[in-house]
């Protein structure tokens, strides 16, 4: 056997006092972690299997376990950290581009953590949600260019089609393929019960799931998988995904191994056959293809529902929202560089866009100053990590969130950033039946109906800190933000000023 | 509003109480009894004697259970005769009792046969009653040899009361084995050799030829002195009344699945009736306590008002000897699967698709499992007889089955 | 420190407003003596008034009243103004001088129609023309500020409490068939006249008390309608908004109210169908204009006036009526002074706008 | 009544009810006391068997063949809950022949039995098997056909 240059990252620590051997840490691994040793009578583990994904210390009974990051070093320094020296041997050992999971965990600025919110003294009250209205209801869609009216002089609704959202959050495309069938029922059933979205990723929608339209945005991504006339009228929107935040111009790979029965009928493709999504749809390959397939499709769903079109932020991606919001499109979604993904080239997830804060702040002032902005709503996603992120996003503009890290680590993601392997212990990011059947809808939809629910109740106090009652009068609202520790040029992006001014 | 009189005061008798009381809480009931004690349980004679339980303790029904249940207890009153036309029963004391609904549930008295010499025998004893135990308990020293003739439950189950409070104990059957009854060879062996391990001396095949007040002399000429002895050869129904009073009977009283007699508004149930095996699909008298109750119960049901059958009848049995336990039912016919490593011993008859019975010797955990496929007749094509055949499990079923099993209120 | 425009300064008031229905003229003396009694609620850094029918020699002429810091502005506006419109009459406007009101900046009033060759290549209906022109001065002629720009009504204000600043215009040498009043009560305001209030845009006229929360979300949402907020207050975004609504949407008055005090959407689901459609629609349509915060309004406009609290009703407003008239105040003193015995007093809910026009006006508002 | 019901398609296998339960009926306050090198005796066991698994507790039936059954009178209903008084029992195991779920074993004695009694003889509350499952596969419910619970159903 070659030599193994790597070290456990990890170490699994075991209080031998308290181990009853139980054997839950060894059942509930599937990197088989654990094992119990019958002569010595106690656990052992191998701590290279070990992915910190905490399964094993969530569900200890005695709290016996514990996962540190292994104390080993490599001799590192500012330059060849003990990162850069891992990929190295990597590489060099498989000769393949790295794999990685979730967003980009690079010490990037976060601008939400840089931008302070304000509220209201004595000049203008605080307004309390428990005792007045305080309201999170979203349309998201265009506005009405002019005012028709009947012979009688009623206003006639000449409103696009919008999506009506209780709280401005959805739950972001998270495809059938890269997630099991339960977490989106899980995510399915949150967004009927909260009367907001989920979105099926480009993977098409189950059929047990076409109950869940009303609440669901179907993707229509390069691969178009499980795209059909009925796929397309079965949701309340249809996503065109040109990118995604994790990996700008960047395909997708779901491999064979993971299109099982139900996949492929989901996907419409051959079981076992890897479901590849090309970089670019190769019918759009400029500004007005983008344009006839927005038109394509909203004559196949008969102009009844908002065509979005999805993003990843980069660098110019002010002049191409204009671009979309002259295209017919009714929503554009923009997906910073820190959003989440089943598995991405390591190197593009962690070097290619721009965050989400300044792409949105660029986008609603180009798309204002260009008189469009209310011709489009505009979502963001890309790590909105708390109501707090909500607030700051919508008052630099957007019109709602779109969320799905979170929404994983609601229904048990540890974010241990492993999901490329399959074998996600929380049953969310994998099929194996046997993983898939540890997240329970029953309860991972209650959970992600309780986050939600906490973040509209907080958004609705911070609202009514600032004076504000309805969430509309929030959005582009940046004189309620100010920014800390930042510099003009970034304050200028942002269009806000900073803490004092 | 009715008049329940019940004559017995033990598992059938009590089963028709309390299921009158299911349907009708305030219709009067009367409980005869011609033993003066509160309801216990039979059963527990022989724990009573080696100390595992006592008097107070091996009550069947707690000591309110009559003011509980409304039920007016007459107790140590013997009844005389059953007048089916006049709806009376009459008792010792001359006492007639006017009843809408009978229950007769008078159990069954040990068997004595004539054996030759008995009338020698100052110290004998038959094992059936608190009364009997009583007794027996008395006359009891660490000198005493005891000889008991009988390996079947009674006698198995008072060689394990008394053995730590005499000298020796010598037990003769007719019969090969231990427990005829209820194990086959092999498992009998297995119960014989831990029961010998506690000093007990077997002596099978034989049976006592001449009695005399100190000694037996068997058949094979083998002579077993004693001090004690303890008749335990079986037992006989006690049907006289009802068959004196023109009920149809047969070795037992028969009953309807309702529990009915041929009497019109007169209901028997426990010992003293036949039941309907559907093992062997025939009618026979199954002495068991559980199918008391349950016999009981069900003619208490009809009895007020509501109709209901009893037609789950199976023999069975669950008994340890010296922490060494059984468990056995049904019928031991058709193929059979074995296992055994020497303590623990299995072994499943099967016939026509169905589980016909089963004995389990040491591990008999969850023997019901078993039982419950032969009560239920459940066709062993339906289920995982492979799986199951080894251990017990709701895993053998098929999935709704099992979700039936699990989900859904019972 | 900065002024008006360079800062966002947030202002507590009073405002008080008359109308009489038949158009019996009011002297302008009458809306003094009612502001004046609400002095606490101003801290003398801005007064101002607007009347409706004053001038009747000039009722179909655009009255613009300027401030100008010096003449070098003075004449570089004219300028601008001569190439765009006819100069029927020029002066500087008539005040009272008095120690109250000081750094009195120069004050101009002209009488004027739109040249029709720009017009016509303009392309613009008239009173487009004529509010882009006056975006334009006040954006970008340094030192020039149009303060009132509609048809026979003006708008008089300064630095100083408003009953100096009637006294300073000579109110009491005006008489309209409507006037509005505002004193003010900034927070940091160095004091700039032409952030005093009432704004106007066109005939519309704002009052206002209150400070709204929703200021940036409604002003970077119109500023994309042709619209600059130079002064970055509340009255004047709240202006544009009304002037954004009725003039270039064609919303009614009522329709307008629903917009910017929006009923909340558990009031619209107990509406009738059609009502909730209506204002749902309007909700949906005009999300970014709807106004929280705590604001009472009288808007001024031709023919009538409008109060209009925000839907919480965070702020005071009352009603009074007598005869053919009718009052609005931030409080009952203000209308009592002027009008002790009146025939019904009451308080409007939040949201809900109380609109009053001339009578011979009754087919030409678009209520 | 409320009962303890079980659902396979959301059983890990994990055998965390076992020792939830074992702990729970122990007594004892640690958890690592009552469990560490000692048996476990739950009362409720995990059925394994070819990726499938569930774990089976007293149905606490309405019809209790265990308690007709009983020869002491040990077993009885109280509130609905089947619950057995061990100081009565003498261990013959009856209860064991008749379960039709084989739900009631010997306990630590050897001389009684012990059976699920929905923690009620315990400071639980809840019973600690529903407590303690990380997947909702063991739920504390009111299932039964009630004239309410159909209406409800309606």
């Amino acid at each position: 056997m070659a030599i193994d240059y790597l070290y456990p990252e990890y170490e699994i620590v075991r209080d031998y006092d308290k181990c009853i051997a139980c054997r839950v840490c060894e059942r509930q691994c599937s990197n088989e972690a654990h094992w119990y040793d019958d002569g010595k009578g106690k656990m052992l583990c191998d701590n290279a299997k070990c992915v910190d994904c905490h399964r094993c210390v969530s569900l200890c009974p005695t709290h016996a376990l514990k996962i540190v990051k292994s104390g080993h070093t490599f001799k590192e320094n500012a330059n060849w950290t003990g990162k850069t020296i891992t990929e190295i041997y990597r590489q060099a050992n498989s000769g393949g581009v790295l794999l990685s999971s979730m967003g980009n965990p690079e010490p990037f600025p976060v601008y939400w953590d840089k931008i302070l919110l304000n509220a209201s003294q004595v000049t203008n009250p605080s307004i309390d949600p428990l005792r007045e209205p305080m309201e999170t209801v979203t349309y998201l869609g265009k506005k009405p260019a002019k005012i028709e009216r009947d012979e009688n002089g009623r206003i006639k609704n000449n409103l696009s089609p919008t999506l009506k959202l209780s709280t401005p959050v959805m739950f972001s495309a998270m495809s059938y393929g890269s997630i099991s069938y339960n977490a989106h029922e899980s995510l399915a059933r949150a967004a009927s019960e909260l009367g907001i979205c989920y979105n099926t990723g480009e993977g098409g929608l189950h059929e047990d799931f076409y109950k869940y339209g009303p609440n669901t945005i179907v993707q229509v991504a390069s691969g178009r998988f499980g795209v059909s006339k009925d796929y397309l009228n079965a949701g309340a929107a249809i996503e065109i995904k040109i990118g995604q935040g994790a990996k700008p111009g960047i395909g997708g790979h779901l491999p064979g191994i993971k299109v099982s029965e139900d996949i492929s009928k989901t996907r419409m493709i051959p079981k076992g056959s890897d479901a590849i999504s090309p970089a670019p749809h190769h019918d759009i390959y400029s500004i007005e293809d983008l344009r006839q397939l927005v038109y394509s499709i909203k004559e196949a769903s008969d102009y009844k529902k908002p065509v979005i079109v999805k993003i990843a932020a980069v660098h110019n991606v002010a002049a191409i929202a204009s671009g979309i919001a002259r295209s017919g499109a009714d929503i554009i979604a923009i997906d910073g560089f820190r959003g989440g993904t089943g598995a991405a080239p390591t190197r593009i997830r962690d070097s290619v866009g721009i965050p989400i804060e300044l792409a949105l702040a660029s986008v609603d002032s180009r798309l204002r100053e260009e008189g469009i902005r209310d011709d489009v709503g505009i979502v963001v996603g890309g790590s909105v990590r708390s109501a707090a992120d909500l607030v700051k996003a919508i008052a630099l503009g957007a019109d709602a969130c779109y969320i799905a890290t979170a929404a994983c680590l609601a229904m048990g993601c540890h974010l241990c950033r492993s999901c490329q392997a399959g074998k996600c212990n929380w049953g969310i990011a994998t099929q194996r039946p046997d993983l898939v059947k540890r997240l329970n809808p029953d309860i991972g939809y209650k959970r992600l109906v309780n986050l939600v629910h906490a973040w509209d109740h907080e958004v609705k106090e911070i609202m009514g800190g600032m004076g504000i009652n309805s969430i509309e009068a929030l959005r582009g609202n940046r004189l309620m933000l100010r920014g800390i520790g930042l510099s003009s040029t970034e304050l200028d992006i942002l269009g806000i000023k900073h803490a004092g001014q | 509003m009715s008049r329940f009189v019940i004559i017995g005061n033990s598992a059938a008798g009590i089963g028709c109480a309390e299921g009158i009381r299911t349907v009708d809480k305030d219709s009067e009931i009367i409980i005869i009894s011609n033993e003066p004690h509160h309801t216990y349980s039979r059963p527990l004679i022989s724990y009573l004697l080696c100390g595992m339980t006592d008097e107070q303790r091996m009550k069947y029904r707690p000591d309110s259970f009559y003011k509980d249940n409304n039920i007016t207890a007459m107790l140590g009153c013997t009844v005389t005769a059953v007048d089916p036309a006049a709806h009376t029963v009459s008792l010792d004391s001359g006492e007639k009792i006017k009843y809408d609904k009978l229950m007769y549930a008078c159990g069954s008295s040990p068997f004595v046969p004539p054996m030759k010499g008995l009338d020698t025998v100052k110290n004998k004893f038959t094992f059936m009653s608190l009364d009997d135990a009583r007794a027996l308990d008395k006359a009891l020293s660490p000198d005493s040899r005891v000889l008991v003739i009988g390996a079947g439950l009674i006698g198995m189950k008072c060689v394990e009361g008394i053995a730590d409070k005499v000298k020796s104990i010598t037990v003769v059957d007719m019969a090969d084995r231990v427990l005829p009854s209820v194990l086959d060879a092999d498992g009998a062996k297995l119960v014989q050799s831990a029961v010998e391990k506690h000093g007990v001396k077997f002596l099978l095949g034989d049976s006592a030829k001449e009695l005399f007040p100190d000694k037996a002399v068997l058949n094979s000429g083998a002579e077993v002195p004693f001090d004690i002895l303890v008749v335990a050869v079986g037992v006989r129904p006690n049907i006289s009344l009802l068959k004196d009073a023109g009920a149809d009977c047969n070795r037992g009283i028969l009953t309807d699945d309702t529990m009915k007699t041929s009497l019109d508004d007169v209901y028997a149930a426990g010992d003293c009736t036949e039941s309907f095996d559907i093992t062997v699909k025939n009618s026979r008298i199954l002495a068991l306590l559980p199918n008391a109750y349950m016999q009981g119960e069900n003619a208490g049901i009809n009895m007020a008002g509501v109709s209901r059958s009893y037609n789950k009848a199976i023999p069975m049995n669950a008994m340890g000897m010296f922490g060494y336990h059984m468990i056995t039912a049904g019928t031991y016919e058709g193929d059979s699967f074995c296992e055994s490593d020497g303590t623990d011993y299995k072994k499943l008859f099967f016939k026509d698709d169905r589980l016909m019975g089963y004995i389990m010797i040491g591990d008999v955990s969850r023997a019901g499992i078993y039982t419950s496929l032969i009560r239920e007749q459940t066709p062993l094509s339906s289920i995982d007889f492979e799986l199951i055949k080894h251990h017990p499990q709701l895993m053998a079923f098929e999935k709704t089955e099992r979700s039936a099993k699990l989900s859904e209120s019972h | 420190m900065l002024r008006e425009g360079e800062i966002r300064i947030p202002s507590g008031c009073a405002i008080s407003g008359v109308i009489s229905k038949s158009g019996t003229p009011i002297n302008g003396r009458e809306m003094i003596k009612s502001i004046a009694t609400m002095h606490d609620r101003s801290n003398g850094l801005g007064g101002g008034f607007a009347g409706y029918g004053i001038y009747p020699q000039y009722p179909d002429l655009y009255a613009f009243h300027v401030f100008y810091d010096s003449n070098a502005a003075r004449e570089e506006c004219e300028r601008f103004l001569d190439k765009r419109f006819d100069i029927i009459n020029l002066s500087k406007i008539p005040v009272r001088k008095s120690d109250k009101i000081t750094s009195e900046p120069l004050i101009w009033r002209y009488f004027v129609e739109p040249l029709k060759t720009r017009l016509k290549d303009s392309k613009l209906d008239e009173k487009e023309y004529v509010s882009r022109c006056v975006i334009s001065i006040n954006s970008n002629i340094e030192g020039a500020y149009v303060f009132s720009c509609g048809k026979n009504m003006g708008v008089f204000k300064a630095l100083g409490y408003p009953e100096d600043v009637g006294e300073y215009f000579r109110l009491d040498e005006y008489e309209g068939y409507a006037w509005t009043a505002h004193g003010r009560y900034p927070t940091n305001t160095p004091g700039w006249w032409g952030g005093a209030h009432p704004f106007a845009m066109l005939d519309y006229s704002i009052v206002h008390n209150g400070e709204i929360s929703s200021y940036d979300a409604n002003r970077r949402n119109i500023e994309m309608y042709g619209y600059k907020c130079n002064l970055q207050t509340d009255t004047e975004v709240i202006t544009y908004i009304i002037d954004f609504l009725l003039r270039k949407k064609g919303l009614s008055l009522t329709e307008a109210a629903k917009v910017i005090a929006a009923p909340f959407w558990s009031t619209i689901d107990h509406m009738d169908e059609e009502q909730a459609a209506q204002a749902r629609y309007l909700r949906a349509a005009f999300s970014n204009l709807l106004i929280t915060g705590p604001f009472s309004i009288i808007l001024g406009f031709e023919g009538g006036l409008m109060a209009l609290n925000d839907r919480l009703k965070l702020r005071s407003m009352v009603i009074g009526e007598k005869d053919d008239k009718v009052y609005m105040a931030s409080e009952e003193c203000a209308i009592r002074v002027i009008e002790p015995h009146l025939d019904r007093i009451w308080s409007p809910k939040g949201g809900e706008p109380v609109i009053v026009t001339l009578d011979s006006y009754k087919d030409k508002v678009f209520i | 009544m409320k009962r303890v019901y079980v659902n396979e398609k959301w059983c890990l296998g994990c055998h965390l009810c076992e020792y939830y339960c074992t702990f729970a009926n122990s007594g004892v306050s640690s958890m690592v006391n009552a469990l560490k090198d000692k048996p476990l005796r739950p009362r409720i066991r995990v059925e394994e068997h070819d990726g499938i698994s569930f774990a089976v507790s007293c149905r606490h039936c309405k019809e209790p063949l265990c308690v007709k059954g009983c020869i002491t009178g040990a077993l009885s209903v109280k509130n609905g809950v089947i619950t057995v008084d061990s100081n009565k029992c003498v261990g013959c195991y009856t209860c064991i022949l008749s379960c039709p779920y084989g739900c009631i074993s010997p306990d630590d004695s050897g001389h009684a039995i012990s059976k699920c009694e929905l923690c009620t003889k315990n400071a639980c509350g809840e019973p600690a098997c529903v407590k303690g499952c990380p997947n909702q596969a063991i739920v504390y419910e009111d299932r039964d056909v009630t004239d309410t619970n159909k209406e409800a159903a309606v």
